[in-house]
């Protein structure tokens, strides 16, 4: 699963400049810029509304900015396609296929035949290849796991999480934790948008928090040094 | 010659038609000076 | 220019009541239909005011899509401009020549599209991408009102003069109501869905529609040589007095429908400065905003016209 | 190239087994045309004698009810999961989604509309006095004709508010021309008394023009966000 990084760790491989986000009269981004760095563990943190899973999308390719720009290895989002893995609430799979048919079928996508990867990604998440139960019928957690797999079946640089661990029993959302960090230790970089973010607190590098539309804050803790006594830190879910 | 009547009636509904979209710029034009004002108050 | 509006609206008045005096006084009557033709002198100059418009929404259209890219814009340009040569110079080639319709003249023919590829260009510079949509909802709405007026006295002058309310073989009103149609759907499609990319949405529907047109009179053509049918209005040339009255008629229509068009213009750009002003406010609402964004000053805050 | 028609077979054929596991959509679209044909049956009477020049007009009118009901659902199971955002990030490339939808809707046409000619020809015992044979062109390409645009229209209403109200409102003023060749193709064909050529080419230009449009196009609709 390990490949060499083109970009040496630690160098910027997402830039972002005053990027403006509005749907009609909803500002979702008002501004936002930031440069996150290859082969890092961030977690975006905020409150519902603050823009985090706009600007997850935006880096994805999967919204347009109103304003403003984003280069993803040098290339806009649209042409780095090949090395992000997107990963959202929503399992992202046809519920009627097995997850290794699924998988198969989205390997095609990326135009890179062989269904060993698709075995290996699945054995990667901690499930079992054979289960041919279709994915409508796994249990949350089992299928938040399946759709990690998707993200990371074309091995990309950049994995772009949202919500992953969202109503996943806390044993699962430990145990994608594990998988991550090892994703992370072996050159991707990680972005993630959760409630949860006590989980992530020995494994991720930097805290980013939005508030408004805007990134307001960047800790390497969670414990925010100015965080209003009122604002607890997102607890276990 | 009741045609003449269909002329008649064939120019009022133009003017009819017309009359009624400019009514509505009208009335629209009014709600927006009414969402400026309210714009400026910081409602 | 604010002050140029009333005196422009005043000259239109005047002319509209010059055009109506000449249709109803003027202008001699007919020999067969009596007075009753006399709807020709709106329910025409109506009918090509609203195709010109919904052509104008086409070429907006086309240059909202086209300019999202600077490639696909260079090609657009470069299209038009070979529709442009190929237009002006097919006419005068002896086979296309007797091809064309009776009333038709090859010089006609290759002025107008001298005029397509010229409105083209000016559209293309006095119209940049957000002004390009709001040119495109204006001629739309516009040209749909205008193209109402069209079948509803298409059928008052059908009824007297040959007994019936609507021909279907008739290729110019039934070819206007599926124009009516397609662009009464553009509106709804705009009204319907309010994703910031109604926009792109909306011109790809308007480049559906226009490629729909030529088909539609084709097949209404084909339709009405297999079944002749009364052709509303008659085909045939014109008595030159009438000819002179119908386009006094259609420059006072085209001066009062620039009028509309220009204060639906404007109605639309203040309704989106409104909106965007709501959008920004909506950035500041959050007091205590310690936010690096410089504060913004709402647009709006100078005195409105 | 080769991955573009590798992906549109995949997705074809990914689709096609869905449709088979679930058969129930599939089952009830079948049923749906038969209920257009019965009522169809009932308000034009069938054994009045110049049946033969309406039943051109209503074999395609139900054939349309059938597309567009069929057509709401193309998109339906992408966006159960989002499963188009997945599509939207890989690389892969917008229109080979939409031809194996397009042709994925055809087949699933063609098939509710192979149930649905028969009964029309037994309710209203049809003799063709013309050329027979060309019903097949014309048959093939009236469809095609509704279901290109019909699944790019479909594409589009996804972003608008009402999503099955907004298909029909978008396909029917726009596949008027189509319409119009095939209700008169066929009736001519039926009737025998004039050539259906014209209609047939008229039919092959509008399905050129609105492929070449929604191929062009549908890359801006699916990305519009």
């Amino acid at each position: 699963m390990t490949n060499p990084l083109t970009a040496p760790r630690g160098a910027p491989i997402i830039a972002v400049s005053n990027l403006v986000k509005q749907f009609g009269r909803f500002t979702a981004l008002r501004g936002v810029n930031a440069e996150f760095d290859a082969g890092k563990f961030y977690v975006i943190l905020g409150d519902n509304g603050a823009g985090k899973t706009t600007l997850l999308r935006a880096l994805a390719g999967l919204t347009d900015p109103s304003r403003g720009e984003i280069s993803i290895l040098g290339k806009k989002p649209h042409e780095a396609s090949r090395d992000l893995g997107y990963m959202a609430h929503p399992s992202l799979l046809y519920d009627e296929m097995s997850g290794m048919e699924n998988l198969l079928y989205f390997d095609k996508l990326y135009d890179i035949a062989g269904n060993s990867r698709c075995e290996q990604a699945i054995q990667a998440v901690g499930l079992d290849a054979e289960l041919s139960r279709p994915v409508g019928k796994y249990s949350q957690g089992m299928r938040q796991r399946m759709s990690l797999a998707r993200a990371i079946l074309h091995d990309p640089k950049i994995l772009f999480l949202d919500e992953p661990f969202s109503n996943v029993d806390l044993h699962s959302a430990r145990e994608m934790v594990g998988l991550l960090k090892g994703m992370r230790d072996a050159g991707k970089t990680i972005l993630v948008v959760t409630h949860q973010a006590a989980l992530l607190e020995g494994t991720a590098d930097e805290f980013v928090w939005m508030q408004a539309g805007q990134i307001v804050d960047r800790t390497n803790h969670l414990a925010r040094g100015h965080l209003a006594p009122g604002d607890a830190p997102a607890g276990e879910s | 010659m009741n045609s003449i009547k269909f002329l008649y009636a064939a120019y009022i509904a133009t003017w009819l038609i017309h009359g009624l979209y400019i009514g509505s710029l009208v009335r629209r034009y009014g709600r927006l000076r009414q969402q400026m004002k309210d714009l400026g108050r910081g409602k | 220019m604010k002050r140029a509006f009333p005196i422009l609206a005043v000259l239109t008045a005047l002319l509209l009541v010059y055009a109506f005096y000449q249709a109803l006084w003027v202008a001699p009557t007919d020999a067969l239909q009596g007075d009753v033709y006399r709807i020709i002198y709106y329910h025409v100059p109506s009918a090509w005011t609203a195709f010109l418009l919904f052509f104008i929404n086409f070429i907006a259209s086309v240059q909202y899509l086209a300019n999202a890219r600077p490639s696909t814009a260079r090609a657009a340009r470069w299209i038009v401009i070979a529709i442009g040569i190929i237009g002006f110079v097919a006419p005068f080639i002896p086979q296309v020549k007797q091809q064309l319709p009776t009333g038709m003249y090859p010089s006609s023919v290759a002025t107008t599209f001298l005029i397509i590829t010229g409105l083209y260009f000016v559209i293309g510079k006095y119209f940049v991408d957000q002004d390009l949509d709001v040119l495109a909802v204006t001629m739309a709405e516009v040209g749909v009102v205008f193209c109402s007026i069209v079948l509803v006295t298409g059928p008052i002058w059908a009824r007297p003069v040959w007994g019936i309310w609507w021909a279907p073989g008739d290729i110019r009103l039934t070819s206007t109501l599926v124009l009516w149609l397609i662009y009464v759907s553009y509106l709804v499609l705009r009204r319907f869905s309010d994703s910031a990319q109604t926009q792109k949405l909306a011109a790809v529907l308007a480049v559906f529609g226009a490629l729909d047109v030529p088909l539609v009179y084709f097949s209404i053509w084909f339709f009405r040589t297999q079944h002749p049918q009364p052709v509303i209005g008659g085909g045939g040339s014109m008595d030159p007095r009438m000819l002179h009255v119908l386009l006094i008629s259609w420059m006072a229509f085209l001066c009062f429908a620039f009028l509309v068009c220009w204060s639906r213009y404007r109605l639309e750009k203040l309704r989106r400065e409104v909106e965007e002003a709501e959008a920004l406010e909506s950035l500041l609402e959050p007091a205590g905003l310690a936010g690096p964004s410089s504060a913004v000053k709402t647009p709006l805050s100078r005195g409105s016209k | 190239m080769r991955s573009f028609w590798s992906i549109a077979l995949a997705t074809l054929t990914k689709d096609i087994r869905l449709e088979w596991r679930s058969k129930d959509a599939l089952n009830a679209m079948l049923f749906f045309s038969l209920l257009v044909v019965v009522i169809f049956v009932f308000s034009f009477d069938p054994l009045a004698e110049e049946s033969r020049h309406i039943v051109g007009g209503l074999v395609w009118v139900a054939f349309l009810f059938a597309a567009v009901v069929a057509l709401n659902q193309t998109w339906a199971r992408e966006l159960r999961n989002q499963v188009l955002d997945a599509y939207r990030v890989s690389p892969a490339p917008a229109n080979a989604l939409f031809l194996a939808k397009a042709i994925g809707n055809f087949i699933l046409v063609s098939l509710l509309e192979a149930l649905m000619a028969p009964l029309f020809v037994i309710f209203y015992n049809l003799r063709v006095l013309g050329p027979a044979w060309q019903l097949i062109p014309v048959a093939l390409l009236g469809t095609w004709a509704l279901v290109v645009n019909g699944t790019f229209f479909a594409a589009m209403s996804l972003r608008t508010r009402s999503r099955e109200l907004m298909l029909p409102l978008l396909l029917f003023p726009v596949s008027i021309p189509a319409v119009i060749s095939m209700v008169a193709a066929t009736t001519s064909i039926l009737t025998g008394d004039d050539p259906a050529h014209f209609y047939i080419v008229l039919l092959l230009t509008y399905d050129v023009v609105f492929t070449t449009a929604c191929l062009a196009l549908f890359e801006t609709v699916l990305q519009a966000e």
